[in-house]
């Protein structure tokens, strides 16, 4: 059976350019780059290479990166760092209801240390409102963090205009760009963001490597101590071949982007259109417009998004759920019910989230099969029968 | 994630539906958590001799809709009562620990209409 | 030329094994493990499976351990983890101070949050004195820290009878087993230890991994915060070629270790002997007997230690150095001055650390070409003239 | 790490040892530092026509001892009292950030041994 993954926001496969860039060194060169002998030369020279990609990435010095292992260790330490070393100036940051976990649990456990958080709400099209922002800010506040691109709905958060409110009031600013890297233009110069995540294994780099661009002059308190690496910001051997892969990702992502892009809005219409056009009772979930090209966000009135996942999967499509089934919790995705989705409809709901190696003969294969799969499961649906 | 039996029972429910005339129904569950099951029996001789399920939900909920109705379908009353969520689980050669919720609903479920059932009986 | 390595105390190749064993989760098998659909469940298998290896390593229950990305990672883990966690119960830790940075750092980090740290000093063979832990043991003490073999002497400290201590005065207990893992025997339940770091890299899998155990019911607070992730104790998607490679290098680890260590024996022996009965004014640093096998730490009187190092790197022989200048620091090697040495003898310090590469030859090798280096190099020393 | 002069120096350095009858000598430097030089000089009108060097320190500590001899040989005092460690530096096509420290001994103990010299002969 054909295999086809409409799952590119949960991850995406290495590259095979990225995979032969790094294959060096797992296996030749393999020394410490700290290391002044011929072993550490190489991996070295490799490193620096991987940073300069980045920096040409996000347009910035070499100094105003840090490699991590995540975009999820990159949010803990733009947010816990930013919040330890401006700790004496305020305790108050300002997110989002509708951002990741790693940014949520984060904010979470500062709580406990005295630290208060705003989580904004958003409105039916899954967007902030500027003026509430504005309105959260407190002499108090020492960060604003938010999502770039939602990874539940694709919707884009207005960054520039987040980062020019949080110039303007002298905060500092982080934006998650973990789903938007590779898939939106990310200059952090015309942004105007601080502290910028990004992940390796969302952008076809491997799982294991993330990084974070921090703006000359803000200080983080590190997350993980230890020698030199990373101008004492990120202690721990460097994952060379992780990092020269990301340098590699990042740097096909620049070429790629803008036909990627193009060729991914194309898909992603069709199958907006083709379900609304195929299935009653389906709804589009996120801003129609202000959205990531690839992701799209649907909820099947009256069934359940595991059993749609498990109907696709068995017919060898891949696509993930705002159900709480699929992420073993008892509440469905707090990403859709901010949005004001009933639990029923977040329940529902199936993100489809295209990648390089999807085509439009991947999305006919979708939009073939999916009414069937649907019907047959509201006709199981008690909550169908009750509505008709 | 789940086992053979259940990805069985999942993809080729048994008796989906609602029976007619159902002599006890019982829905459980609601849409906050996500799971939703209603099941309708027939008795005669205080023996279920039909059952049928209608299920919004995951699918363990599903498959545990599913094994229920084999499991009562022709027992007596009390020995369908005698049914638990870990029989129905055990039934399906387990289920993974994050799904036991969903396990819950189809024994209440049962339980629930046997209730309804006994209810109609006696006035 | 020959390139010969004795510097894998700073790193270590990948393993062929380990290679192939990451490979298809580089190349085929991309999938998220916390996907429910076909792409996740290869890798969610193979995850179980590398930390079943892991627990076999340890002797320990699965939800005893926890992936990091680095043994630095995994030390800052267990330190701060433990001293968050505990902070009610008091605000003492016990550490030495010939530990790796990640450990000093992370308690002078502690330091500013208001944690204190005893640091116990050592002998000249590089071990502490088990009494005087026991006398620094206050009724605030919270943690123990130390390592269980040295990166730069490969000095082994008396785990057991620590672990024995710590446990009978109720404190919790971890070592930094990095440069133990895979050289000598690490029963987590015979050694009473309650947190042990390891890290890949210097394991024959790559760099990007690290493990922590920790044993059940000990309590840490998160260093990073996310998803459900390794039971809620460190959050990101899992590194799941890296975790594949760890559980394979450990396995290896595991069958390899009795023959090996015999094998490192050997020569460890006969570059001592060899480089004492060639070259005067040598002395040999760390405890005689109590060393792991596989590390020579030798000072040369009169000379500095880059110098040898650029000289043998010249002739393709890969080692390191206790000498300031190879760490880009003013101050030699804090564990050598720790253990008495002056200054000079601490920059002249050579470390050679044997891995399973090297061969009999490789010693023949390093044994012909060091005594000429270092008569060269003492040549242009004003110190060996004044001696004279 | 360095450029191929250094390395040129390190492997090869010029000038290593004692002059005889030294007309000055500079010693900088120590060991918890990790560098220590020596050099020694011979002056003729005011000229330097003999120069040595011993150091122990790392690579760049060595590479800058010969530089220096070499830069300074032949040079009048005032020539040479003008060479700056920066100057040591590039003549060796620049030093790892890192390693600038080394390269302030090797102009130290020049104008250490300039100084000596002009000490002995004032008197
Ligand atoms: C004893 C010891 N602990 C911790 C570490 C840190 O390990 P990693 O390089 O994986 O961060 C090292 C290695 O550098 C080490 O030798
Ligand atoms: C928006 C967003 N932020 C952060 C993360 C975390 O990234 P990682 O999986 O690299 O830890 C993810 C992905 O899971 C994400 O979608």
């Amino acid at each position: 059976m054909k295999k086809i993954c409409f799952d590119h926001n949960a991850t995406t496969p290495v590259a095979d350019e990225v995979f032969e860039a790094m294959l060096p060194f797992l296996k030749g060169e393999w020394g410490n780059p700290s290391s002044i002998h011929w072993a550490g030369r190489g991996p070295k020279k490799a490193v620096d290479a991987g940073r300069e990609a980045l920096c040409k990435f996000f347009n910035c010095a070499d100094i105003e990166t840090i490699f991590t292992s995540s975009g999820t260790e990159s949010n803990n330490l733009a947010i816990k760092g930013l919040a330890w070393a401006k700790k004496d100036k305020g305790n108050h940051i300002i997110t989002t209801r509708v951002e990741h976990p790693s940014v949520l649990n984060t904010c979470k456990a500062l709580a406990k240390e005295g630290f208060e958080t705003t989580y904004l709400d958003v409105d039916a099209d899954g967007l902030i409102d500027l003026n509430s922002l504005e309105a959260a800010i407190t002499p108090k506040t020492i960060l604003i963090s938010t999502m770039f691109a939602n990874n539940e709905t694709g919707v884009l958060f207005p960054i520039k205009e987040i980062g020019a409110i949080a110039k303007k009031r002298g905060v500092t600013f982080h934006a998650d760009a973990v789903q938007a890297a590779g898939k939106t233009p990310l200059d952090v110069q015309g942004l105007k963001v601080d502290l910028l995540t990004i992940s390796g294994h969302k952008l076809y780099a491997p799982k294991g490597i993330g990084a974070l661009f921090v703006r000359r002059g803000v200080r983080l308190t590190p997350l993980i101590h230890g020698g030199h690496h990373e101008r004492n910001r990120r202690g721990g051997t460097e994952n060379v071949a992780g990092i020269v892969a990301l340098g590699k990702a990042v740097e096909i992502a620049g070429r790629d982007m803008a036909a990627e892009s193009e060729r991914m809005l194309a898909m992603r219409t069709r199958i907006e259109k083709g379900m609304q056009a195929r299935i009653p009772h389906v709804k589009i979930n996120g801003h129609l417009e202000k959205r990531l090209p690839n992701t799209v966000n649907i909820s099947f009135e009256f069934v359940e998004g595991e059993s749609l996942l498990l109907n696709l999967d068995m017919k060898g499509i891949a696509a993930s759920s705002g159900s709480a089934c699929t992420s073993g919790s008892l509440e469905p995705s707090h990403v859709l019910t901010s949005m004001g989705l009933s639990n029923e409809m977040s329940h529902g709901s199936v993100r489809f989230s295209l990648g390089k190696s999807n085509t439009e003969e991947d999305v006919d294969y979708l939009l073939e099969i999916m009414p069937a799969i649907v019907e047959r499961m509201r006709s199981m649906s008690p909550l169908y029968a009750a509505s008709k | 994630m789940y086992s053979e039996k259940v990805m069985d029972h999942f993809s080729n429910p048994r008796n989906v539906g609602e029976v007619n005339d159902a002599d006890g129904s019982g829905t459980v569950g609601n849409a906050a958590c996500g799971d939703i099951m209603k099941l309708t029996i027939k008795v005669e001789d205080n023996k279920i001799t039909d059952v049928k399920f209608k299920t919004f939900g995951c699918g363990a909920a599903i498959a545990t809709s599913s094994m229920v109705t084999e499991l009562v379908k022709g027992k007596d009353l009390n020995d369908a009562e005698a049914i638990s969520n870990a029989t129905v689980a055990e039934a399906l050669d387990g289920l993974p620990p994050v799904k036991m919720h969903c396990s819950n609903l189809a024994a209440d479920a049962l339980h629930a209409a046997i209730e309804d059932y006994k209810k109609k009986t006696v006035k």
